[in-house]
Formats: C-alpha cells, structure tokens, sequence
C-alpha cells in the first residue's frame, strides 16, 4: 500500500435484494484511492461502479447488504455507527451526483443548499458567515454571488452542476466521489465542468473519484483509471497504461468499441459479442469469459484475482495470473 | 439549393416552430408588446437524399429533436415547407397525412418509454401493421417474426411472447427498430437511438442500423447530439445552434473543415479516448442561450471566441464554404461577406 | 355603524387573507406577483357567479317560501303581506340587484322563523361557533396527520407505520357521529373528566363577557382565565372528534407523498452531504410533499364542513352547519341563503388562499 | 421541527391542565342548571306562543290567575279576586297589593292593559287566540283590570294566566312593533332573565321584590342551557353537566338513564296526545259503523308495550289524565280488542270476508319518530284481525302530508296534538267542534255535540262544566270523531346528589323557585 493511500477499499461486496434474487453488485472490490488524485472508474451500466461509489459513503439503500473494509484515516468506515458515518459525508467524503435537476431540492435556495451543508457540519459557524462562505465559493465556481436566492429551476444545467460542485467543496471534503456527474450535460457544457474540475483539483488537492461511462472523459482529466465489469474490478492503473499498454481483453474491447471523433482513420467499430451477465446469476469463473475473445479452459471454472502484473498496474485475468496445474493441462490439450 | 444530380427524398423549406408561451391574461392585458414565444425552430432548410443518413446534430435546446418531429409532422410548422417525395407534406389534411404516415417512421430514444409496458413485444411490434394493413393476424404475425429476426431478436418465437421489461437495454433498442421498420417505411426518424446504449452495444446497434439501411433501402434523419457516433453512420450532417441551421455537408467535410465556429467547438469538446492527446483550445464561454431571447445577429455571437462588431449586428446567412459544393455555412467571417475581420 | 362579530369575522378573516396575499406578493416572483393579481381579480367574479347561483336556485328549487312559512291556512293577506316583505313581487332581475346589493353591505335580510332575527346576527353567534371548532380540528387533522403521516413514512413497513395506516383508515372509514360518541362515553360519561355538550361551563358562562363570541379571544382579552380554562376543556372532545375524523386523509396523503419524496434523488444528495436524517425527512421529503397536501387542504374545506354538521350535532355545539340543517328543516329560506353565500364566501376564499400558498409553495411553478 | 413538536405538545398539556383544573371562581350561589332541547321563539308576551317561551315568563312572570303548583287546577294569581257579569262577557280583575318588579316598581293594572293591546294591534303569534276571546281590557285604576269579552267563556280564568295575559311595565317593549329578543326578561314573578346567549344558555336571577319569597332550598340562580338533540342532552345529565334534563328526551335516552345510578327520572305526564284522523267527510268513514269498528279493534296496550316498549302511555279520551273531566270512555265503551264487536258492526253496514272494508292509512314516515312505520304494522295487523278488513299503509313526507290530510284528501290519517292552553276545552273543540273539525281533516258536525261544547265553554261553574265534557266525552266516544291512541309523557332527569325534587303538573308548568336542593 503506497504511502499517499486515502482510502483503502478491501474485499468490498454489495449485494442487493430484488424480486429476483440477490444481486451481487460489488464483487470482492479492493483498491486504494490516493491523495490528490483523479481516479477514473469506469465500465458500463449495471457493471456496479455506482453502488461502489455510494458504498463508500454507505448510503446504499437499506436493502443493500456490504461487507468488506473502507479504511479511510486508519478508521473503518464499515465500523462507524451511524452518527459517525453522517458526520464524514459531506464533511470527509462527499459526493456529487449524475443528475443536477434531481439532486437539488427543488423548493430549496441555491444559497441555502450551501448554508445548510456548512451549517450541518460546522454548527459553530454563523449564519451571516456560512452565507459569505457560500457566496465566495459560488463565486468561485464563477456563478454571480447574487443568485443564491434562485431556485434550482431557475439555473441552467451547467450552473446546477456547479452549485452540486460547490456542496461537495463547501466543507474542503478530503474525497469527492462523482458519480456521472457530467451524462445530463452537453459536449460544450461538459467539457467546461471537466476543465474546472481540473483547475479545482489543482487549487484545493481535492482527491476525486470520477465515476463514469464515458471513456473519453476518463482519457481527458484521470490520472489513474480503474475498469470495472459485472461488479469486479477489471483493470486499474495510470491512465496512459490502461488506454496504451492494455492488458484485460474487456479493456481492450471496449477502448475500440468507443467512437472516435478524429477522421482521418476510418476504421470500423469494434462489436463487442454478447451482453453483460445477469448479475443475479453471473457466469461461473470470469465473469467476462462468455465474451472474451481470448477465453480458455480455467476462465470459465475459476474466477481469476485482481493482481498487480506490472509495477502499479493492476489486472483481473488468467491470462497474467498462474493458471492452476489441472486447467494448465486442459488448454495444452486444446 | 437543392441539387438536381441527387435524388432528393424530402426537402425543407424556411421550416419555423413558434412555441406561444403560456401566460396569464392579466399580463397579455398589461403588456405592450407582442405575445412572446419559444422561437424553437427558426428558418431551417435542408434537403435529405434517397438513401442517405443525414444527421443533425447540436447541444440540446437547439431544436434538432423538434425538426425531426416536424419532418414527420408530429407538430405542425408555424412556416414552411416540408416536401416528401413531392408532396408538401406542410400542407396536407389529417387525414391524407394519415395514409403518408406509413411511408415515414420514427425511433425515439428511450425504448423502455416508447414501447407499452403491458404490451408483448410481438404486439407491439406489430401493431403499426395492423393500423396501415389490412393483413390477418397470421400474415401479421409472420411480417413481425421475420423483423425481429433480421434485427437480432432470435429466436423470434421465443422474443414475441416477452413483456420490454423482460428484455436488456440494446434488445429493447431493438424491438424499436423493429417497430419502425416492420411497416417498411422510407424514411425513419432517429431521434438520439443509441444515446442510452452502453459502448459495448452502441457499436452493434450502429451497425444493425446501418445494414437495414441498405437492405431496405431506407433514407435516415439521424439525430444527435454525439458527434463522434454521427461519424460512424451519417453521410451529410448539419448543425444546429439555438434554433438555425449554422452548418451542412457531407461529414467528412464538416469534420475535416468545420467552418463555423460552433462547430469547430463542438468537436473540439468531444472528449477523446486518448490520454495523450488532451484538447487544449480554449472553450467558448457560458451556455446555449433561452431560445424566448435569441441573440441578435449572429445567434452564436455572444460566445464565440472570434466574434466582432458585425456579428452582433447582422445575421449571417448560410453560403456555401469555398471550394466546396454540398458544404454551407452561417458565418460572417468564414463564409460571409466580413471575411476581412476573420482574426489571423 | 354596529359591528356585530360577523361583520368582524369576514373583515378580519379578510385582512389575515390580505395580509397573507400581500406577503406573497411581496416575497415572491415577478410571475407570482402577476398569478397572485390573476387569482385575485378572478375571486371577485367567483364570488359573483357563486352568489347568483344561490340566488337563482333558491327561485328554482320547489315550494314556496310563503306557503310554507304560513301554512295552508295562511290568509291570502297574510301571504301578500309576506310577499311584499320579501320582496317577492318583484321583478326577478330587481330582487336579483337588490340582493347583490345586500350582500355587499353584509345584510342577509331577516329569518323567516324563530322571531324573525336578522340573519346576520344568527350567523353572528354561529360562525364563531364553528370557526373556533374548525380551525382547530383542521390544525389537528392537518398537523398530526402530517407529522404522523411523514414518521409512517419515515418508517415504512414497520409497525408503527401499519399501526399509523391501520388508525388511519379506521378513523377515515368511521362514522362521525360515532366517533364522537365513543369520545363522549369514553372521556365524558366514563371517566368523567371531559364535557360533552357545548361551548363552555353554564356557570363560567355567566361571568364571560362577549365580544367576538370566539370564547376562547373573548376570555382572553377580558382576562378571563376560568373562562379561558373551560371553553378550552369543551374544545377538546370536539376538536378531537372533528380533527380525527380529517386526519384519516392528511395521514395517507402525506405517508405517500413523503414516500415518494424520499426516493428522489435530492434526498439521497442530501444524506450524501451528511444532512441528519431527521432533517432530511422532516424538512426535505416533508416539505416537498406539502405541496400536494396544500391543495387538499382547500379541497378537504368542504368535507370539513359537512363534518362539522355532525360533530357539531353530536356536542350541542351551535354552529353553522347545524343552523343550516335546522333551518332547512323549518324551510326558513332567507337563512338558509344567507349561510350558503356565507359558505361559498369562505370556500372562495379558501381556495384564493391555497392556491397562492401552493404557487409561493412551489418556485417551479411559473404562472 | 423538533422546536415545532414540543410547542405543540406544551401547548396541548397547558390546555389540558387548564381546561381539567375546577374553575377557580367562587361561587356562592346556588346554581341549578336546566337543559333542555326546546329553544327560545319569542320574549314578547304579545308575541310568544310556544311551550318554551310561555315557561320563561311564567317564572319571570304571573297572570292575574295562576296554576296551583302540580296541578292543572286554577288559583289566584297577583289578582286576589275576580267578579263575572251576569252575561258572562265581562270580568273584573282585582289586583293584590305587594307584587313588585325587580326595579322595586310596584305592578299596576295598566300593564295588563299594555300587554293586551299589543298583542290585539300587533301581528305577532298570539294574536289569533287574543283577539277570539277578548274585545278589549281597561284598567279603570291602579288596582282593577277590566275585560270585556266576545262571546261568554267559563275558562277565561285559565285564559288569563297565559303569556299575553302578563303584565308589562310601559315602555319595556316598543309599542308598534314586537321585540322578540330584549336584553331582558322582567316581570312580577320569582325570576328575572338577566342573561341571554342564543342557542347557549338563558340566565335567570331571582327578582328580589317577588312578593312570595323563596326558600331556603330554592336555587339562587337557573341557568337553562341548550342542547342541540337529546343524545347529547342525556350525555350531558349522565356526565353532571347539568343538573335537570326536561324536554325533550327521547324513549331511548329516558330508558337508558333509568338505568343510570344517581340520576332520578319522574315521569310528569305530559300534554301530547296521538290519535287517528277518520274523514268524516269521505267514504268509507262516512258511516259510523267503520269508525266504531276500528275504534273496537285498536289495541292500544299493543303498541304501547311491544312497539314503544312502555314508553307511551295508552289513551282512552282525547282529554288526558289530570285534566278536567278527563275519562276513559273508550275503553268503556269498546273494550278493545273486540273483533265480534267489530264484524257485527261492519255485517250491519255491509261488509263481509268476501266484500271486506278496505281503506287507505295514511301516516307520515318521520315526522312522529323512527316508530311510526312499526305503530302502523301492528295497527295493520289489528285491524286486519277480521277478514272483513283489508288496510293499505300510505306513507308521505310531512309537508305534503300535513296540507293534503288538513284539506280533507284522505280518508283516515294519524296526528298529534299539544294543548295551546291546559285545559280540557282544548282538547275537544278543535276536533268536535263543526266550525273548528274540517280544518283539522275531520269535518264532524253534531248539533248536540256544538252545543255542550258551547256550554261548557261559557259556564264559570266547574262542576257544571265537568259534567258537560263528561256527556261530551261520550257523545265523542259514541260518534267516534277521532280515535285517541297514546299519549306522550315528559320526563324530568334529576341529579340525585342535587336535587331533591321538582314541581312540574300537568299543565307543563315548571316553577323553578320551587326546585329543592339539597
């Protein structure tokens, strides 16, 4: 565990209950987000990337069922009761959500939003102050102080996104967990958030966890990336690594599957064969072996183990993992 | 400038959408000036050609979505032409309008909401035949079986007794090609089909679309807001920004050359998956304004990062891009007649 | 000019509408202000249409006032001279201008019956009757079946939110009447610490000096604290009856409006920001279901009324609504017409009330 | 929120604590407190004509003759004496001296006179039943009232002690107009009404001057209080809010409270009677025969005990127990049930098995309580006890009911009646009488009954009236001008541990300076 580790997750599991079954969501997650970092986690819908980021604030729904540690600060956040566990949200760890519209109240003042998380968190502070510290943030993410009486509604998505920005910065959180933080907004729009989420990081060492389907968005600002897929972890590792020196074969898929905007190259789409598992009954072994190209005998027996196969580069696959002696036979004799 | 080398499928002429604003009628009483309105779609024209996919593209709020519905006159236009196959589709009854349905279809983007819940998915997909055919419900049955089983839906049987919520997200996709195409139509409406695929399918249903295209020689207006996806499908894409048309031609020259400032945005803003070739240019500011109070002049003036003094003034008509025949745009300083202002 | 506690209820009622309007317009939007002008100067053909309404269907509906006042042996003297009186004689559009013109002034003319009172001063002793019982009972329905409604809620599928739903529907489904007497044995005749009829203590009542006939202001503002006490003590059973009976609904609107609250993703954004649950339940998902719960509020006015018929039957409480159905009963037709226009006043401005409070409620809602 | 939560329930405890706390005000005054159902119409003695309003001023106030406490029987009232002219038509008052009113003011007979003249000037209720006895009054001094009669009436005495017949001092009521709701209620009676919230509470205080003095036991003040309907009234009994329950409870509140340890309930008789309405006027109740034969089939113990549960009383004349002559002249004559009585008189007029008498019965289904559609089952039943009647039931709503039965339409119909004054006269000449009988829906007419009515009217000798109604009773049962069925007694509910008794008769007159407590 490298020293600037913020927090550590270890064999993190969630499952949910639903009429079918119970999902297993999370799958045996472990890996540490480092202080001052941008870690990309992606990986398509259902692949279970938003349970973990709500996981790590425990605020999955109460039918959830999570075992595994969160260790944040030498604590567990597993352990915590839950007044201890209400008073990091926000304050340690805070989140920013996919959908701006809907996570604001919508009968709410733009500048009581703020009041209140400060006011939450830091009793001793007055109103008259949180107000300013509200105003000056605001200012900062470069909306006019004098519309903190607006309500959300009368904000434009980029603005929402901001004043969801603002709540997560309005306690100097050490964590940020963004969670599809950019899908509502348009090109322009996002990529404006991407570049002040940059400048912000720069400015306040924010750690983020930007969770997201867009692979791109992961290239343009991560500075680690972490793949997951039907609720395991993938691949994790520096960005470049993962979009260069590719090593798990969904990785791989899905990077050539991700149109491209440049023209000179007119290549085809790569098509991926197959959908995601069904997470209440998933595939034997790796969960990907039903489309993985590169399949062999032991993938479909044995899940394989999130082990770092180069220097900080971490992977989830038989094909750099010791393949166990009664499997090794079998793919020689194919 | 319609091209008479190109078999033209539908043409669109000045095409308006005025939305009235709702307001009380003590301040229609009290106001002076004119009632206000959504200027939604605002003197579009472009034609579509036999057997190709045009796309549009543009943020949202810039009324690509309410193009496509007028296309298909699903709203009525406030002005403006729409010809389909010759026929001013703009002007005709409801009822003629009724019969010219068959020929033209329409893809939304969220399956799970445009297909009826309690509703096979068989059904569903036959129920465009039953309205525009007189067919027995055991032809019917067969036409719906073969359309699922050329978009992937197989074994048709087994498909044909499922409820959408039984079905992933990229087969319901599916089921909604499958609706739009059972009735053979010539031109689909696409409005953001994939936007809610994930990667992994996106590429599949793109290319489904693509070989229904020409196995049924169908003509798209693919709308989107996706400038990357656009690449893979569309032959001639135009641009829109708050409610004009500011660019159109083929792709590859949109892409290559993009001769509007917005557009030049726009792809700039896509993200690239490439970790070592992060964008730098600087982005325009703000957002797309409230379409009630367009800008004056040049729509994109206020954010524009080359904007002058004429842009605000007067507003630039689409031209064609020099040295280039099929490729217009609405700008003063690429296209137009301030060219001479055009920072170096 | 003699201001009989009538006169002083509407204008009160009037200024706290006012007062409440003007804070509105105040703190509101641009669009607010204009929605708020709106609403107000379409109240005043309401009222209009609500008033000639009641004056037309009470020329339409059968049997003769005069007929039925004097009897079949009426002498035709005696019924021309009722006529007359009346006002009978005239033209319709006449009567039909000079009504309106009395309703201005507050004069809902003289009771056919019971020594031919003034209506007003009937109503004068009545509508404080029953505004002291409804306010309340509304207060209760509306503040308990809230609170009650949001921790059932709060903790659905658990026994105190089947508990809460089981109450609620019996209190719902239950017979006022029947409620009522249960109460009146129960706490009355069984242990005997609660009144069972009326508005105060006959004794203490000698002592009460009336104003407004709200016995709860009077005893207040003349210092009367027995009086205070006991008129009190007689609200509670009433109140109760009344408040429960309402609370049915408040508790089910409000435990599924909170329900689908707290699923909404501000409310997951709020817990995410480490706001305390309490708040969250209480202050987000509650406040945000108020919204529809306003618009019952006002829709519930008249089920509120006809609730406080029986309630105020089943505690001798002399009220409104048992003065109109005793009227009815004696086809005393001046008064019934005066409660009526009293009645559909209070609904318009009731429903003026919660309209505005639902728009300055809701900022989405752009007018 | 939390703030919210503990100033409501602070604020309820403080309601609770206030409201549960014994009323701290001293109260030195013996209090009786009176509910009752009634409700006041009128104060104006040349207006008022309800049983209600009359028992106010009767205790507020006295006629020149009174009712001796308990009964039915007259006595002096503030008049010690009274002369009759030979012709019957005048009679001279004279007044005792003391009786003064509350404002020490001493009565003087020109306050008769004041009464009297407005209520003949004044469209006020009582108007008809002034001007049909009396043509005018003078007061020729302080001490003497003079009537002047229109036709010879024996009862006048009775007469005179109703409300118009008060004194009122000049200048309490306007003169050309009525005031119904004075501030308030004075006169030379026990009480005065010091106090008046409508349909709440009426006050009344003792008036000092009252000539007869009150006893120790007597209450200092009565508080009558109103109630909306007898559940509530009862309730209210039951839970010690009020001391005396009277008028109106109901069979089902009077049987529960009997039950009702602590509470004593007297039965004080009562003036409401119920009877059958044959039209003399239309087939078949023409011919007295059919009237005889119902009259033989009514059991009246039936529905006493099985359908009212003993809560009526059976009536055998129209003139109730405790009135004048009152007998029982039905059950004397007709025995009822006599079914061979019955089909003898109906054989003799025609009727058989096979040609049986059939007949509508028309009551009303809600007018006279949730019993009448049984009372009229069993009745059915009764009659139809021979074969050689065959009853329709006919229900209409009152209002319709009551015109169509007045105007004659139906050929036998049920009513009740409550005297306008107690005294026999009431309840035979509205019935009996051929000028008065159509207007009720019976149209009788007998030249013989006229006259003993008449009589007995005009005679002042009460042992020579007794035996006028006496034949006159007979002659009714004989004719069979009505059918009594019952007659509704009042109950009074007493709080044991307050107070001893009460003095109601059967007039309905209740002396609340007569109430003992303990």
């Amino acid at each position: 565990m490298a020293n600037n580790t913020l927090l550590n997750i270890e064999n993190l599991s969630v499952e949910y209950k639903t009429r079918m079954g119970w999902v297993s969501a999370v799958d045996d997650v472990s890996m540490e987000i480092r202080q001052g970092e941008i870690l990309g986690l992606v990986g398509e819908s259902g692949c279970g990337k938003s349970t973990l980021g709500k996981a790590l604030l425990r605020i999955n729904p109460p039918s959830a069922r999570i075992s595994g540690h969160l260790w944040f600060h030498g604590e567990d956040l597993m352990t915590l009761d839950d007044e201890a566990m209400r008073q990091i949200r926000g304050q340690r760890i805070s989140m920013i959500f996919q959908d701006p519209m809907t996570s604001l109240n919508p009968i709410q003042r733009m500048g009581d939003h703020l009041i209140e998380t400060i006011l939450t968190h830091e009793p001793e502070v007055g109103k008259e102050e949180a107000r300013e510290r509200a105003a000056a943030l605001v200012d900062r993410l470069g909306i006019s102080s004098n519309r903190l009486d607006d309500y959300p509604h009368q904000l434009s998505g980029g603005m929402r996104q901001r004043v969801m920005i603002g709540l997560a910065l309005a306690l100097n959180a050490d964590l940020i967990v963004a969670d599809e933080a950019t899908t509502s907004l348009d090109v322009i729009v996002e990529a404006q958030f991407v570049e002040l989420l940059k400048e912000l990081r720069d400015e306040f060492n924010l750690t983020i966890l930007l969770i997201t389907h867009n692979i791109g968005l992961v290239a343009e600002i991560s500075d680690r990336v972490a793949v997951m897929y039907a609720g395991r972890m993938a691949e994790l590792s520096d960005a470049r690594s993962v979009f260069k020196e590719t090593l798990h074969p969904y990785t791989q898929g899905l990077l050539k599957a991700v149109p491209n905007i440049q023209i000179d190259d007119d290549e085809e789409l790569y098509m991926m064969g197959g959908s995601p598992p069904d997470l209440v009954e998933p595939p034997m072994g790796c969960r990907y072996h039903p489309r993985c190209p590169k399949v062999m005998p032991v993938c479909a027996a044995e899940p394989s183990h999130f082990l770092e196969s180069k220097p900080d580069h971490f992977v989830n696959c038989w094909l750099y993992e010791d393949i166990p002696a009664e499997y090794a036979d079998k793919e020689l004799s194919e | 400038m319609s091209d008479q080398n190109h078999d033209v499928l539908v043409q669109v002429k000045g095409l308006t959408k005025h939305y009235p604003i709702q307001q009380d009628f003590i301040s229609r009483l009290l106001s002076a000036e004119e009632a206000k309105k959504v200027r939604a779609v605002d003197g579009v024209e472009f034609d579509i050609r036999r057997g190709e996919v045009f796309g549009l593209a543009g943020e949202s709020g810039s009324g690509k979505t309410t193009v496509g519905r007028l296309v298909l006159r699903l709203t009525d236009p406030t002005e403006g032409d729409i010809i389909f196959d010759g026929v001013n589709i703009a002007r005709l009854s409801n009822e003629d309008m009724r019969q010219m349905r068959a020929r033209m279809q329409i893809i939304f983007q969220d399956p799970f909401a445009s297909l009826n819940p309690r509703m096979r998915i068989g059904d569903g997909i036959g129920h465009g035949v039953k309205i525009h055919s007189d067919a027995t419900a055991t032809e019917r049955r067969t036409v719906v079986e073969t359309m699922m089983e050329y978009v992937g839906l197989t074994p048709a049987k087994l498909y044909y007794e499922k409820y959408p919520h039984q079905l992933s997200g990229g087969q319901r996709q599916r089921a909604v090609i499958a609706r739009a195409l059972v009735t053979r139509p010539e031109l689909v409406v696409a409005d953001e089909p994939i936007a809610m695929a994930d990667v992994s399918v996106r590429a599949l249903l793109l290319e489904l679309m693509i070989r229904l295209k020409e196995d049924f020689n169908l003509t798209y207006l693919f709308i989107t807001h996706d400038l990357a996806t656009a690449k893979y499908i569309c032959d001639r894409i135009g641009i829109m920004y708050l409610g004009k048309l500011v660019e159109v031609g083929d792709l590859r020259d949109v892409y290559t050359h993009p001769s509007h400032p917005y557009t030049d945005a726009l792809l700039e803003a896509v993200p690239v998956p490439d970790p070592e070739s992060r964008h730098e240019k600087p982005l325009p500011k703000g957002e797309i304004p409230n379409p009630i109070d367009p800008p004056s002049g040049c729509r994109f003036h206020p954010r524009c990062p080359l904007a002058v003094d004429v842009c605000s003034e007067i507003e630039p008509e689409l031209r064609p891009v020099e040295g280039s025949t099929g490729h217009l745009a609405a700008c003063h300083l690429t296209t137009g007649d301030y060219r001479h202002l055009a920072p170096k | 000019m003699h201001i009989s506690p009538l006169t002083g209820i509407c204008a009160s009622s009037l200024g706290v509408a006012l007062l409440l309007i003007v804070y509105a317009f105040v703190r509101g939007s641009k669009g607010l202000r204009s929605y708020i002008v709106t609403r107000v100067l379409l109240t005043l053909p309401m009222v209009l249409i609500l008033v000639s309404v009641i004056f037309f269907v009470m020329r339409v509906i059968p049997g003769d006032p005069v007929t039925s006042e004097l009897g079949p042996r009426g002498t035709p003297q005696a019924k021309e001279r009722m006529r007359e009186q009346l006002g009978l004689n005239d033209p319709i559009m006449v009567q039909y201008v000079k009504y309106l013109g009395r309703v201005v002034r507050l004069d809902l003319g003289t009771s056919l019956v019971q020594g031919n009172r003034p209506i007003v001063d009937e109503l004068s002793e009545r509508l404080p009757a029953t505004l002291e019982l409804v306010v309340p009972a509304m207060v209760v329905a509306v503040g308990f079946g809230v609170l009650s409604g949001t921790f059932a809620a709060d903790r659905r599928k658990r026994p105190s939110d089947y508990g809460l739903r089981l109450f609620s529907i019996t209190v719902y489904s239950m017979p006022i009447f029947w409620l009522g007497l249960i109460l009146q044995v129960i706490f009355g005749v069984g242990l005997g610490i609660m009144p069972v009829a009326g508005r105060i203590d006959a004794i203490v009542n000698t002592t009460l000096d009336r104003y407004t006939n709200l016995l709860v202001v009077d005893s207040i503002i003349t210092g009367n604290w027995a009086a205070l006490g006991s008129s009190l003590h007689h609200l509670v059973l009433p109140v109760l009856t009344l408040g429960l009976a309402l609370t049915g609904v408040f508790v089910r609107i409000s435990r599924i409006n909170v329900i689908e609250s707290l699923v909404e993703d501000y409310i997951l954004a709020a817990r995410a920001r480490g706001i305390r649950e309490r708040v969250v339940v209480y202050r987000h998902a509650l406040l945000n279901a108020l919204i529809p719960i306003v618009t019952l509020i006002g829709l519930q006015f008249s089920v509120l009324l006809a609730g406080a018929v029986l309630t105020e039957t089943t505690f001798s409480w002399p009220g409104m609504g048992l003065y109109l159905v005793e009227r009815i009963g004696q086809r005393d037709y001046t008064a019934v017409q005066g409660v009526i226009t009293v009645f559909a006043m209070s609904v318009a401005i009731i429903s003026l009330l919660t309209d505005i409070i639902y728009a300055f409620l809701d900022p989405r809602v752009r007018y | 929120m939390r703030k919210l939560s503990y100033a409501l329930i602070g604020l309820l405890i403080v309601v609770l604590v206030v409201g549960c706390a014994p009323s701290q005000k001293a109260e030195d005054m013996k209090t009786v407190i009176i509910g009752t159902t009634d409700e006041i119409s009128s104060l104006d003695y040349s207006d008022a004509y309800a049983v209600h309003d009359w028992e106010l001023m009767r205790n507020c106030n006295i006629g020149l003759t009174n009712y001796k406490p308990g009964t039915a029987e007259i006595v002096e009232g503030v008049a010690d004496s009274w002369d009759i002219s030979d012709d019957g038509l005048t009679y001279t008052f004279h007044l005792a001296d003391g009786w003064k009113y509350p404002d020490g003011s001493a009565l003087k007979a020109e306050d008769f006179v004041t009464t009297v003249n407005r209520a003949l000037a004044l469209e006020g209720d009582i108007h008809g039943v002034v001007a049909t006895y009396v043509a005018s009054v003078e007061a020729p001094d302080d001490k003497t009232v003079v009537f002047h009669l229109v036709n010879p009436r024996g009862d006048f005495p009775q007469i005179v002690s109703m409300g118009p017949f008060m004194p009122t001092k000049a200048g309490a009521y306007p003169e050309d107009e009525l005031n119904r709701f004075p501030d308030k209620l004075v006169g030379v009676g026990a009480w005065q009404i010091t106090e008046y919230d409508p349909a709440e509470q009426v006050v009344l205080e003792h008036n000092p001057n009252y000539k007869l003095g009150f006893s120790d036991t007597a209450p200092d003040r009565v508080i009558v209080r109103y109630f909306e309907d007898a559940t509530a009234m009862a309730l209210a009994i039951e839970n010690g809010e009020i001391d005396v329950a009277w008028r109106i409870l109901g069979p089902p509140e009077v049987q529960r409270l009997e039950e009702v340890d602590g509470l004593t309930v007297i039965n004080t008789g009562g003036g409401g009677i119920r009877y059958l309405v044959p039209n003399h006027a239309m087939a078949p109740f023409d011919d007295v025969n059919v009237r005889k034969a119902l009259a033989a089939l009514v059991d009246r113990d039936e529905i006493v005990d099985r359908v009212m549960k003993g809560t009526v009383d059976p009536l055998y004349s129209m003139v109730p127990p405790g009135f004048l002559a009152a007998n029982e002249e039905f059950l004397t004559m007709y025995n009822a049930p006599n079914i061979e009585l019955a089909e003898e008189l109906l054989t003799a007029s025609g009727y058989s098995a096979d040609e049986p008498l059939t007949f509508d019965l028309w009551y009303p289904p809600e007018h006279y309580g949730t019993h009448a559609a049984q009372i009229f089952q069993v009745l059915e039943e009764q009659f139809e006890a021979t074969p050689m009647i065959q009853v329709t039931l006919q229900t209409q709503e009152w209002g319709t009911y009551i015109h169509a039965l007045t105007d004659g339409e139906y050929p036998i119909g049920y009513l009740g009646w409550f005297f306008d004054y107690p005294d026999t006269s009431n309840y035979l000449d509205p019935f009996a009488d051929s000028v008065a009988s159509p207007s009720m829906g019976i149209s009788y007419a007998n030249d013989t009954m006229d006259q003993l009515l008449r009589d007995a009217g005009a005679s002042t000798d009460v042992a020579e009236r007794e035996q006028l109604y006496t034949d006159a009773q007979i002659l009714y049962a004989e004719d069979v001008v009505t059918i009594p069925l019952t007659m509704e007694p009042e109950h009074v509910v007493l709080i044991d541990a307050k107070v001893s008794s009460v003095t109601i008769g059967p007039a309905l007159v209740f002396n609340y300076e007569l109430i003992e407590l303990k």
